[in-house]
């Protein structure tokens, strides 16, 4: 069951630079469905909108970013809900309890002067009348704490006092400790090192263990994705290029750019050169005509340069938007075989 | 032991030598100007006593100048002022020698302080909500609205606001008193009377103050509210559902709150230069137009008193707000 | 340079009111070195008129155009406000650098003098000073007197600010590299600096302004150099509010009010154009 | 909670509203004082620093918010209005021996402290005595220098052995805005330290005795004696009418304007333009109820002084030139509008010196010539149509003036100096002063000539408004003038740190005595000290040795020899001729009187006395001031 359908959607940064108004298209015809109980990753180099997209999936759209077109619709207690057209009331209360969010837990993140005890206080006081029954409060976050196995002491201290990695967790404690069906989780390991990487989301994969909630995990690491991702979403230059289940994406990468971040990836024991993609990303603000990737793609044909491919159906659940892919593929056929190993 | 001794007492010594500097640099300034005591307290017994020979101006000049400690060098002078001061003595004021500095300041500084303390907090307090509040919801009209009118308030010379206000509310619209502290006449007993009575004679120059004190304060907040409304954790509050007030007040406000808290004590602090405009403009006492008359007349103690105590109420709000700073802003440590 | 300027002209209505006002009021003031009357002169046009196509700000007790008078008060005014900004800031970024940059004795050394500046009672010492020259303080004297004793606050608030960037991470790097000193602060510290010196020049014009008009109603500054404050000075003396002559009165004061909202608004529209974060946002927008 | 700006707007509102509406909305006076009973008069020199001191015999206690006025009471007292001197506490003028190395005085009888202890001769010579005893107290060193003993013959007669002659030793006791006023030995003679003794709470010997202070500084209130009458003013004139009196500083004159209005405020000094901000008022009134409105007996010149020892003010021809290009009416019509008497001699045309001084040298001033030929003739300075110029200055703006030009001649003086631009050129140029090609005045060294007038800041000062307007004057003659105000006008000018100064231009004389010993001795040349010392005599350092032979006749004379006016007379002609500092006008004082609750005071229609509450002779008004009984 769908818990989360994204269409068509538009998100632009509108700036104005030199007495022109630019838009920055940082989502661009975005189409997407999260699944009941599955971990959807949206990878992608920095700057192609990932972040953008998760904004606007919690419906977090503020000046410069506008809402250009397109609907985000949550499906929660049987009911469909349009989180960009849902009063803001409403929207608080959807909020931690169903759908919550894990932000990059860097220090700018948690209010510094105040003890991060307090940050729980008012995170869920939002939402449970804490006043009436404070000692449940208490009793819940320390269970919580203790259930993630974060020290009790931590509800004293100041974020500047935390380490990264338990910044991190006590982000991911925030955004679970109300059970919520949907975490939206923002490059929840970057700036950790590999070792601290590999405990939160482990962290996090625990927890959907056992609360069974659905995740989407945007982080442009593709390792980490492989760990945990059920299905995997591409973004390029605001736009969801090739979406397939994690297995499929890493054995049969079907878009050049996916073939290139998987390619990148370290193997052990391979010492052999590896390939990125050449060149960068393009300006959001300018982008190329055709497809987005044709300038660093090196099988780019004229119709790159004119037309935008779709995303279309590459196989099960297996979907591509690039007109080079979709022949191949179609030669291929869809068959079975290459979906599963 | 650590802190007290890297940080504490090189902190407190820089305070000693900071009240010094100042002290000394108010020593030394007014005894550049040409204004010369003796020579004032003599204009004032010419105008009182008809006229004087010559030798009996000179035998006045001599014994006021031995009264009024000005008989040695600077040098001298300077010691023996510091003597005094070590001892809490300001010494006598000259102009109405030999009543002490001490006397004159302890008549004018109860009104000084009962005015301008509570025209100050009540307009941080005020001005900060305000401000705060204004910088939150800076996209509804009455935030604007708010914010327009302390814009053009803030420019307004102080002295146009308060006679504007004088002009307006005691003579076009006589309903509050033109001067003074309280009605002329009444006893000093407490009582409901006497306190509403010592209210409405404050209430012009208290307003006159805190309009201006509102929108000063009003402005900075709302400036430093608006550029912290981008920080993460604002964001990252707001879409965790907490509450607008909720966010108002403990994120957006409380940390703005850290630099107003240091302009707060040093205000506070400049109240003991007393309100020589408001002062002047309402004929309300304070310390004020006591320091205005005795720049005027020389009076080098009583000025001496009045500034010194300024100083040291400012240089001790400094201390105390770096010593206070780590319990409002846990980032900051002193090793 | 020229680009920015253009952008934010076009970018923001703010910034185009307060540069309009800005160069009205510059205009006004250069056009008072074409006043028909010499601003020391009385009776030179009849007293007491209001307001009229021949006087357009009417005239005032003493037989003056106020038109003129104001002119010459905008003209004298910002020069003076400017000299005491511009110097007060000079020491003002050259103390809080150098005590937040290098620290220790130094830092020691200058925050304790900059902090027996900070404590002294700025009106009577303001007083007092004004008494020594005999109330013979030129604009150019009075804005060097403002900009001695008005910078200490300011230096104290930018050597914070170093203190914090000195901590930051392109700091270690930058002097890693190999970066001068003087390259690191004004590549990598103005930026962040640079807001707080307008922010603070704003306010600061505004307290020498404020200052110079207390010291005129006290009549301690030279009356007959027309200034915002001095002509305050003189319509109030004259009874102008009482006697209903308000275009006499307001005329400074509207001056004072559209000189402070040109240079806020101005200074809001640059800060955010500055504003470090802001702009690592609008990078941050452009790549996604 | 949510508070918003409504909210506070709202609550701002309804404070004031509550303060606004509740019973004590108006009242400036508490309710145990009835205001119809109560006088309230404005304190001239301002704030008193510490209220709660009544030492009059110490310098710096403010004397003339009711100590000068109603607590204590001097020997003898000048009346400038009428031209007399009062016995107050003495019985009768001083009686000097006949080389006025004695005085005798024989005082008023019935008097009584307001403790009840009668006043006698006792008094008289402890005060003396104690103030002689003690240096750093008023009249210390004069005492000291003059009184080789006092002592009382009977109750009420004491007598002065002077140890050297002084025929004007009394006017230590005559009162001109200052005397030796009596101190009650039976408090005194118990106080260790005179200096530092606040005499609080005060007792009185005049009609009123303290009733409360207002601790800031700002007032004092005063109330009737039962037993006034066993006062001097009580024999003299009978009961004061008011029951209190309440002396109180409202600071700049637009507080006064106000407080009229609202009818808190009897009398008070105005300035011009505060005085035409109160017309709103029907019950205001002036000294005069027309123009110029002003009070003409005043006993003060104002004028411009002239530094004689600095150059080039030291040539008789500049300062001469100086004043001639001042065109009075206009300096006169820029300070008050032309409200003002005009006087060319140094002495104030008060109505009392019109007759003893102006009209007496009207004839010489008349021929009076300078000492330099126009078309051939030598010229004659005086220009006895000035105040008819004034008249025609005040018609063009509107203002009924008399025909008669004796009536104008009453209301603007007799005449000033001629406006003569070119003969003041033609004096310039023949002492080496040249123009330059835009025609500014070069010094004979050739560098541009920039005259400083330092000035008091105070613009409620006569003198403020006279510097800039004689600063008008000499810039259209091409001269570079610049004001300087500061409130050390005074010190500077004492120490001669000025090249022009609007300190008093002569000294004042006794305003209701003819002598003019007090103005003149002022120029003798033994107290003239150099720049940067302290002169003792006018600031403008200017002596001359013919005048001092002539002040050193009016030693020899006594205060009341015929031979005073005459010699004053050949005095005031050297002063004119030398022209050491420049007369301009009398100090023409804006008294405002509310009329509400009081009517009766002196104005020009029936000037009985001089019209100032904080003159001594204040007291000498309440008498005669009538209640409306408006409630």
């Amino acid at each position: 069951m769908d818990v989360l359908r994204v269409e068509k959607l538009k998100a632009f940064y509108i700036m104005e630079s030199a007495g022109e108004e630019r838009a920055v298209k940082a989502v661009n015809d975005v189409s997407l469905t999260v699944r009941e109980n599955e971990v959807l990753g949206i990878a992608g180099e920095s700057g192609c909108g990932k972040s953008t997209l998760l904004k606007s999936l919690l419906g977090s759209i503020r000046p410069p970013l506008r809402h250009m077109g397109g609907r985000v619709t949550y499906l929660h207690r049987d009911r469909e809900m349009d989180i960009l057209s849902l009063p803001k009331e409403e929207r608080q209360k959807l909020m931690w309890q169903h759908i919550s969010y894990v932000p990059q837990g860097s220090l700018s993140v948690l209010n510094p002067v105040r003890r991060i005890g307090d940050t729980f206080r008012s995170f869920v006081g939002a939402h449970l009348d804490i006043q009436k029954d404070p000692d449940r409060f208490e009793s819940l976050v320390r269970s919580h704490l203790q259930d993630l196995g974060l020290p009790v002491d931590t509800l004293k201290a100041y974020p500047h006092q935390l380490s990264g990695g338990m910044r991190q967790r006590v982000t991911i404690a925030l955004a679970t400790i109300l059970k919520p069906r949907l975490i939206l989780a923002d490059e929840p390991s970057t700036a950790l090192d590999v070792v601290v990487q590999r405990g939160v989301i482990q962290l996090l994969r625990d927890i959907q263990t056992e609360q069974h909630n659905t995740i989407v995990m945007v982080t442009h690491d593709m390792a980490i994705h492989a760990n945990i991702s059920d299905r995997v979403a591409i973004m390029y230059a605001g736009r969801i290029i090739e979406e397939a289940p994690v297995e499929r994406i890493f054995a049969k990468p079907l878009h050049p750019y996916t073939q290139y971040l998987i390619g990148s990836l370290p193997r052990i024991g391979d010492k052999s050169y590896r390939l990125s993609a050449p060149g960068t990303p393009p300006s959001l603000a300018d982008l190329p005509p055709g497809c987005a990737f044709h300038p660093r793609c090196p099988n780019a044909e004229s119709i790159c340069r004119r037309e935008i491919p779709s995303l279309s159906l590459a196989g099960r659940d297996h979907r591509v938007a690039c007109f080079l892919a979709a022949k191949e593929d179609a030669d291929v056929g869809s068959s079975e075989a290459l979906g599963s190993q | 032991m650590a802190f007290l001794k890297r940080y504490l007492l090189p902190r407190i010594v820089q305070y000693l030598v900071v009240i010094f500097i100042g002290g000394t640099l108010i020593f030394i300034i007014p005894r550049l100007m040409p204004v010369d005591p003796v020579q004032q307290t003599l204009e004032r017994i010419t105008i009182q006593g008809a006229f004087l020979d010559p030798r009996a101006i000179e035998q006045i000049r001599e014994a006021l100048l031995e009264l009024y400690g000005l008989k040695g060098s600077l040098t001298e002078q300077y010691i023996t002022m510091w003597r005094r001061l070590l001892r809490g003595d300001f010494g006598p004021s000259y102009v109405q020698f030999p009543t002490p500095v001490m006397t004159l300041i302890r008549i004018s500084l109860p009104w000084t302080v009962g005015l301008l303390v509570t025209t100050t907090v009540l307009s941080w307090i005020v001005g900060n909500i305000l401000g705060g509040i204004a910088a939150y919801y800076s996209t509804r009209r009455w935030a604007q609205l708010m914010e327009n009118i302390a814009m053009l308030i803030r420019p307004i010379p102080y002295y146009i606001i308060a006679l504007a206000l004088l002009l307006l509310l005691a003579y076009a619209l006589p309903v509050f008193p033109v001067t003074g502290g309280f009605s002329i006449g009444r006893r000093f007993v407490l009582s409901w009377d006497l306190i509403v009575d010592i209210l409405k004679h404050a209430f012009l120059p208290a307003l006159s103050l805190v309009i201006v004190g509102i929108a000063t304060w009003f402005m900075t907040m709302r400036l430093l509210v608006s550029n912290l409304l981008a920080e993460d954790y604002i964001v990252y509050a707001q879409i965790a559902g907490v509450q607008d007030g909720e966010i108002l007040y403990n994120y957006a406000i409380r940390n703005a709150m850290l630099p107003q808290i240091t302009g707060l004590t040093l205000s506070l602090g400049q109240i003991f230069g007393g309100a020589l405009i408001t002062e002047t403009v309402f004929s309300y006492p304070g310390l004020g137009t006591l320091l205005y008359s005795s720049i005027n007349t020389g009076d080098y103690n009583l000025m001496m008193g009045i500034t010194l105590l300024s100083v040291v109420a400012i240089a001790t709000g400094v201390l105390l707000m770096d010593l206070i700073y780590p319990f409002l802003d846990p980032r900051i440590r002193y090793e | 340079m020229l680009k920015a300027v253009k952008a934010l002209f076009q970018r923001d209505r703010r910034f185009l009111f307060g540069f309009i006002v800005i160069a009205v009021l510059f205009v006004g003031a250069v056009l008072a070195g074409f006043s028909p009357h010499d601003p020391r002169l009385w009776n030179v046009v009849p007293r007491d008129l209001p307001p009229s196509s021949k006087y357009w700000l009417g005239t005032n007790s003493m037989g003056q155009d106020v038109f003129w008078q104001a002119l010459w008060a905008i003209r004298n005014s910002l020069v003076m406000g400017a000299i005491a900004v511009i110097s007060s800031r000079i020491i003002a970024v050259a103390v809080g650098l150098l005590a937040g940059y290098r620290g220790g004795l130094m830092d020691r050394l200058l925050m304790t003098v900059t902090d027996s500046f900070v404590i002294l009672p700025l009106l009577p010492i303001l007083i007092l000073i004004t008494s020594i020259f005999k109330s013979r303080l030129s604009v150019t004297s009075l804005g060097i007197v403002l900009g001695i004793f008005g910078w200490a606050w300011d230096a104290r608030v930018i050597r914070s600010q170093v203190l914090s960037l000195r901590e930051r991470e392109f700091t270690y790097t930058a002097v890693l590299s190999g970066m001068s000193t003087g390259k690191i602060i004004f590549r990598e510290y103005m930026p962040y600096i640079f807001p707080l010196i307008t922010a603070t020049a704003m306010n600061n014009m505004l307290w020498a302004m404020g200052m110079e008009v207390t010291l005129a109603v006290l009549g301690l500054v030279s009356l007959e150099i027309p200034t915002l404050g001095t002509m305050i000075h003189w319509a109030v003396n004259s009874q102008a509010m009482l006697l209903g002559f308000w275009w006499w009165i307001l005329t400074p004061v509207v001056l004072c009010v559209f000189i402070f909202l040109a240079l806020y608004l101005l200074s809001l529209s640059i800060n955010e154009f500055l504003d470090p974060r802001i702009r690592v946002q609008r990078l941050q927008g452009i790549k996604g | 909670m949510r508070f918003t700006g409504r909210h506070a707007g709202l609550l701002l509102l309804l404070v004031s509203l509550l303060v606004a509406a509740s019973p004590l909305a108006q009242a400036q006076i508490g309710p145990d004082i009835p205001r119809e009973e109560t006088i309230i008069v404005d304190i001239l020199t301002g704030r008193s620093p510490n209220p709660r001191r009544f030492n009059a015999w110490a310098p710096g206690t403010t004397l003339d918010a009711g100590i000068q006025q109603l607590m204590l009471d001097s020997l003898w007292c000048v009346e400038y209005a009428r031209g007399e001197i009062l016995n107050v506490l003495a019985e009768a003028p001083p009686i000097y021996n006949d080389d006025y190395t004695q005085m005798t005085v024989k005082l008023r009888q019935g008097i009584y402290w307001s403790d009840g202890v009668p006043f006698t001769a006792d008094d008289v010579v402890f005060t003396v005595e104690l103030l002689k005893g003690n240096p750093g107290m008023n009249y210390q060193a004069e005492f000291s220098i003059f009184v080789d003993r006092v002592y009382k013959t009977d109750d009420y007669t004491v007598v002065f052995e002077l140890k050297e002659p002084n025929s004007r030793f009394h006017t230590y006791f005559l009162d001109r805005w200052g005397a030796c006023r009596i101190m009650p030995k039976h408090i005194w003679e118990n106080v260790d330290n005179p200096m530092a003794f606040d005499f609080y709470p005060p007792i009185s010997i005049g009609q009123y005795v303290l009733k409360d202070v207002d601790p800031g500084g700002y007032w004092f209130l005063w109330e009737k004696r039962e037993d006034w009458e066993r006062t001097a003013v009580g024999q003299m004139y009978g009961e004061p009418k008011p029951k209190y009196v309440l002396f109180h500083y409202y600071g700049p004159p637009e507080r006064k304007v106000i407080a009229q209005s609202r009818h808190e405020l009897d009398m008070c000094d105005l300035t011009m333009e505060s005085l035409q901000a109160s017309w709103d008022n029907p019950n205001f009134r002036t000294y005069r109820r027309e123009y110029p409105w002003i009070v003409n007996i005043d006993p003060c010149i104002t004028g411009i002084t002239l530094n004689t020892l600095v150059e080039p003010f030291n040539n008789k021809d500049v300062r001469w030139a100086l004043a001639l290009a001042i065109d009075i009416v206009d300096v006169m019509a820029l300070a008050f509008d032309g409200a003002g008497v005009m006087g060319a001699l140094l002495v104030p045309p008060t109505p009392v010196y019109l007759d003893w001084y102006y009209e007496p040298m009207e004839e010489w001033l008349r021929e009076f010539t300078l000492d330099i030929e126009v078309d051939g003739e030598p010229f004659k300075p005086y220009d006895p149509g000035a105040a008819q110029r004034l008249a025609e200055y005040a018609v063009s703006r509107g203002y009924a003036v008399p025909d008669d030009p004796a009536e104008q001649r009453e209301i603007f003086g007799y005449g000033w100096w001629k406006y003569a631009p070119e003969v003041a050129a033609q004096l310039l140029e023949r002492n080496g002063f040249k123009r330059d090609s835009s025609g500014r005045w070069l010094l004979p060294n050739g560098t541009p000539w920039k005259i400083t007038i330092t000035s008091h800041p105070n613009p409620s000062h006569p003198g403020y408004k006279n510097s800039f307007a004689v600063a008008q004057q000499w810039r259209r003659f091409g001269i570079d003038v610049e004001v300087v105000t500061t409130e050390q006008y005074g010190t500077l000018a004492t120490y001669g740190q000025f090249e022009v100064s609007s300190v008093w231009p002569a000294y004042e004389p006794w305003g209701g005595h003819p002598d003019l010993y007090r103005t003149i001795r002022m120029w003798d040349s033994d107290l003239h000290r150099p720049i940067g010392e302290v002169t003792y005599g006018q600031q403008g350092r200017w002596s001359h040795p013919d005048l001092d032979a002539i002040i050193d006749k009016l030693e020899r004379i006594g205060f009341d020899d015929p031979e005073l006016i005459p010699l004053a007379i050949e005095g005031l002609k050297i002063t004119t001729a030398e022209m050491p500092s420049i007369a301009t006008f009398g100090y023409p004082g804006f008294v405002g009187w509310d009329e509400t609750y009081w009517t009766n005071y002196p104005g020009a229609e029936n000037p009985y006395q001089q019209p100032y509450q904080h003159w001594p002779n204040f007291k000498f008004m309440l008498p005669f001031l009538e209640p409306t009984g408006k409630k």
